[in-house]
């Protein structure tokens, strides 16, 4: 049995772990950036698929069948990212005589396309946002939708995406001029005056919902994870439970995710994405068919392999023991670190990494992709890898991290760790009290980069650079990417991309 | 050795004095002994008269600025050797008041994905100037205040280094 | 708060860890050879003790309890080893004013005393290993006991120890010729002919009982360890639980390992250890009253922390609810790591780590007490740190060690490593078939040596030594305490110690 | 750049030419082509055509002699070059007889507890030498074979270096 892992990075990294634990051999695949990757170096086979950018390498299913057929692979494992959600390259691995790790092409293409999951979903009886399945003709219609619904609504373009030409009204008072200006702006931007309605959930929070299906009809749920920790819609840190999600919500988040699973005919690892109201309804959001980042955090709390389980599956394994009757244990956060700066707006920071300190001790886990002396490349998505700690109640969890970030330490590029350290002092991070758009609004006033540094003692300080310079230790070539990075914060400041 | 160190611009002031292990620590005329040992990692280890121990790491940023990491966070401060000198000099260019010239440079190595702006072109403050793409983001560049493009150093397509100088502004 | 751990090396990082967990300030003590150590470096506050030697250093009450009161001190840990089990340094602790996490000097002194220990739990009706209570007189009274209790019984010497003048006997007929050789035997050794008998117990596992009891009464046993894999009485490798060990056999443990807490009002983390026989039945052998070192397989299976579940009961806290109403899950399973050589007859090799790569992923934890750059000292026991993997059952920890043993890499100084890597391959040790002589028989043939490196392919051997070589990797100054090791091989077998 | 390697004295032969990252591995005759990479800790990446990877490290243990560290396990070989004349060397020297001078050295550093000879003694094979304590050990170091001790470098209470000469023993 031999497995290749058409990615790169942390996730390559976990599912090869998963691969020694089966005693799977494993097949790596590297862009020219990536030769010395911790992936390729862990592989017991590696093929160059080509240079660095990701069409022409981890995007190539051209390339990456070849590189499958020489090794002689039966399995492909897509991780999460490039062709995760493919069904072309779904169906091309099929095609080729290769096992996918993962879904049908079928499924992947019923869930990948908003309109018809939307359809299928309801037809299951899983509850979606309610909106209407056609534009309105007129203020009048969308006031009928709007009574059945209740108010705040939001206008949206037939035609549109991205945010514009969206209007929130919040009573049939406002409804007939913001028709008008919907359209009008519907009809400027996208030359489609067309607007549709659909009911806003305010101050939700996203809840995703873990199943595990196999090739037999067997499907379980393993308990829900909290991902409403989003900076600019991208998830920063995940728990496991939610931390507001009562075992009653529970229990029909699980029930409504095996409806959507079993619609499908899913077999795989796979998440059920929800909005959660504060007034606990929720609504299906999207289903992510493959193994998710945040996915350890589940393993930590259900005691579960979910990247070995999900090479099982799709062996045609049914559903093991301990998945179907897996518990949960205690509360697990992940914290996924990224080559960016938050004290700069998040500006990607590559480079190479001088020094990699990770933590260890009990409850503690660290899933990284690279390490001291890796190349972080310009050319994919700048995640390092992830901190997940594990404790019995969320407080333990909370302290552990506290903790693991002590313990921390990454030198060369810049990281998302003092964001995580910033978070722990916050109160509504303590006390759970969050939306999916939180974080975003507390960053817009720069508060991480406030709290930085201001409880080190200045004696300290001063010491450590007299004391680091006597012994050498301070480094004579100062690191390009923060030349006078100090002087120049405001300057940074007014540059920094919207 | 003796060293003193700026606390920021207008910031408190601190000097140390002494050789490997032991320094003296000044600050408001009050004056700490500290032990200092080099850890094998790179740090330095910290041992104060009262027991009290810190490790930190020092990392020079440029000609005189250093930033210290501890557990309590990251810091960045300024070498000022002899201090008066630096001190006034550093106060005097702080007040020279706003910027004549402006040099945009990257922040940090990508590829330049489109340029807005050329030399001779008037900029507002705001106005987009040029976009550049690193680890799949694209980062729009604006201006921070209106002027004129003096020099356009680079063209679409190109790869740049962190530092390179994009684009002067006058 | 703040704690003061009298101690060293991996137990100092363990036990500070979980005062970070709690939000307790930590006290480092430091002998000359510590001073840049990692418990050192993570503490809140450190302290030296005085030159490396132990009993100028970490076996000083006298500058202990100066440290702790310089420091203002609250509690203060043993860890495990140095004045773990000294009742006169509990005494000194709470004659100081200090909290001592542990029990207290009068249960350390009942237990510390074989003989006292053994009067208790037979009282307390724990079963201890059958015995005469006096010397005998004549054959004649060993033969009554043997009777009573069946042979194989062993002669012992009443003023012996250290194995001298013990003998074995199988039945009656050999007894008279026996007990007149060791009473001879005893004279000739100690001075004094006095012999008595006592039950063998043969082919025995070494099975122990996690206990933890508050100061209220409260007491618990979380399940028991297996720790037969020893070397010339040094446990190497731990686990839990014990794959032999039936529900009813773990029922009957934690009953006799509660009666002898009970019996002594324990009040801390213990463990009671039990000689188990091939026919399940079982005897005391001795108390531990410390935290073990071993201590992390029972967390990993019952999801609490022991550490701090110490400190808890120490600051005079009930059993927390989490250790009241722990359940086992999975298997778990740890390595100690020490600086000897397996393949020199496990020699020291003190020196300087000059590269660390610690494993990670799901279900592997590893506890060290040393970074790259450490300098191991000849001052102390050798062992560097643990390495604890845990899986869903026996089967899948021991595939994640085996994973866990691929990434782990120390450089710069001889580790056991290679001694686990081969006990993978061994299929006693898969098949859970082994006593506590298991190890020692396999290492007498210098099983370790030869397996290591046979089935490298030497293609690949001599392409590294080459590219290593043309990159300048492989390092211009050879290391000193290996300097020709190859050649010597023949004279260092008839050099090693006894 | 070209070596032979030796694997254990009478072991088989292997060759590795090339430069980096390319080379050649000959054994028996036939020949096998594999590029190596260096990584960021030290060890060496091979990737051979059939895209089978190992990575592995080599570290010098004295003058002609590399230990290897692969997943698979460690080895030593010796470096040969030129092929022939260190080859045939070693087998003479392995040829040339039993010892006739024994050197005993430390093989940890530690500290002498007690020395049971002296120079001119006679030892026994399996006599006690010296006892030498390291790490919280004794380590009773006893004689491999019958002969005269010639030389006696240390005393007890002194602490020695691994390699450290003890005695002589012809």
């Amino acid at each position: 049995m031999r497995l290749l892992v058409a990615n790169r990075g942390e996730i390559a990294v976990r599912i090869f772990r998963a691969c020694r634990d089966l005693g799977i051999e494993t097949v790596a695949v590297f862009s020219d950036a990536d030769r010395a990757a911790p992936h390729v170096a862990m592989a017991d086979y590696a093929v160059r698929l080509g240079p660095a950018p990701a069409r022409e390498s981890y995007l190539s299913i051209d390339r990456l069948l070849e590189a499958a057929r020489t090794t002689s692979a039966n399995l492909i494992h897509p991780g999460y990212g490039f062709l995760a959600e493919s069904a072309p390259f779904a169906r091309a691995c099929r095609e080729g005589g290769f096992l996918f790790v993962g879904p049908s092409p079928e499924v992947i293409e019923s869930m990948g396309a908003k309109t018809v999951s939307r359809q299928r979903m309801t037809e299951a009886g899983v509850p979606v946002v309610p909106g209407m399945l056609s534009p309105a003709a007129s203020a009048a219609e969308i006031g009928e939708f709007a009574r059945r619904a209740g108010y705040p609504i939001l206008l949206k373009a037939s035609a549109g995406g991205g945010g514009k030409g969206m209007r929130r009204v919040d009573g049939e008072a406002e409804l007939a001029a913001a028709f008008e200006r919907a359209s009008a702006e519907a009809q400027m931007y996208f030359g489609d005056g067309a607007v549709y309605a659909e009911k806003l959930v305010e101050n939700p929070r996203h809840i995703e919902v873990q199943i595990v299906g196999d090739r037999r009809g067997g499907a379980v749920a393993l308990g829900e994870r909290e991902c409403s920790l989003q900076r600019r819609h991208q998830k920063v840190v995940e728990e496991c439970p939610s931390p507001v999600v009562t075992p009653e919500i529970r229990s029909r988040l699980s029930d409504a995710a095996l409806a959507a699973a079993r619609a499908v005919g899913y077999d795989s690892c796979g998440t059920v994405e929800f909005l959660l109201a504060p007034d606990s309804t929720f609504y299906f959001l999207e289903m992510n068919t493959r193994l998710q980042v945040e996915h350890p955090v589940t393993e930590a709390v259900w005691g579960v392999d979910l990247a070995a389980e999900m090479i099982r599956v799709a062996l045609g394994d049914s559903l093991s023991e301990e998945v179907r009757r897996a518990e949960a244990r205690g509360h697990a956060i992940e914290c996924r670190i990224y080559a960016e700066d938050p004290a700069r707006g998040f500006a990607p920071s590559p480079g190479t990494i001088t020094a990699l300190r990770q933590p260890s001790g009990p409850g503690v886990r660290a899933d990284m992709g690279v390490e001291a002396g890796s190349v972080v490349p310009l050319d994919y998505d700048p995640m390092l890898g992830k901190l997940i700690v594990h404790g019995k109640d969320r407080a333990q969890a909370i302290a552990r991290l506290g903790r693991a970030l002590l313990e921390f330490e990454i030198l060369g590029v810049d990281t998302t760790l003092p964001l995580f350290r910033w978070l722990l002092g916050e109160s509504d991070f303590v006390s759970a009290r969050f939306d999916v758009q939180w974080l975003d609004r507390r960053l817009e006033g720069g508060a991480v980069l406030e709290r930085s540094g201001s409880s080190a003692d200045e004696v300290v300080l001063a010491a450590v650079a007299l004391a680091s310079e006597a012994a050498g230790e301070s480094g004579s070539r100062p690191d390009a990417s923060h030349r006078s990075a100090w002087r120049q914060a405001g300057k940074i400041e007014g540059l920094r991309g919207s | 050795m003796s060293k003193s160190f700026l606390f920021g611009p207008g910031g408190s002031e601190i000097t140390v004095r002494g050789t490997a292990p032991r320094y003296e620590v000044a600050r408001d005329g009050r004056c700490e002994s500290v032990e200092a040992r080099s850890l094998p990692d790179g740090r330095i280890s910290l041992l104060f008269a009262d027991g009290r121990q810190v490790s930190g790491r020092a990392r020079r940023r440029g000609g005189e600025e250093v930033e210290i990491s501890t557990p309590s966070g990251r810091r960045r401060l300024v070498v000022t050797d002899p201090l008066r000198a630096r001190l006034s000099s550093i106060r005097e260019h702080a007040a020279a008041g706003g910027p004549e010239m402006e040099e945009v440079r990257a922040l940090m190595p990508g590829r330049v994905v489109d340029v807005s702006v050329a030399a001779g072109d008037s900029v507002e403050a705001g106005g987009l100037l040029l976009v550049l793409e690193a680890m799949k983001m694209q980062n729009e560049l604006r201006a921070t205040h209106g002027g004129v493009v003096l020099q356009c150093a680079i063209a679409a397509g190109q790869t740049v280094d962190a530092g390179a100088l994009l684009l002067t502004i006058q």
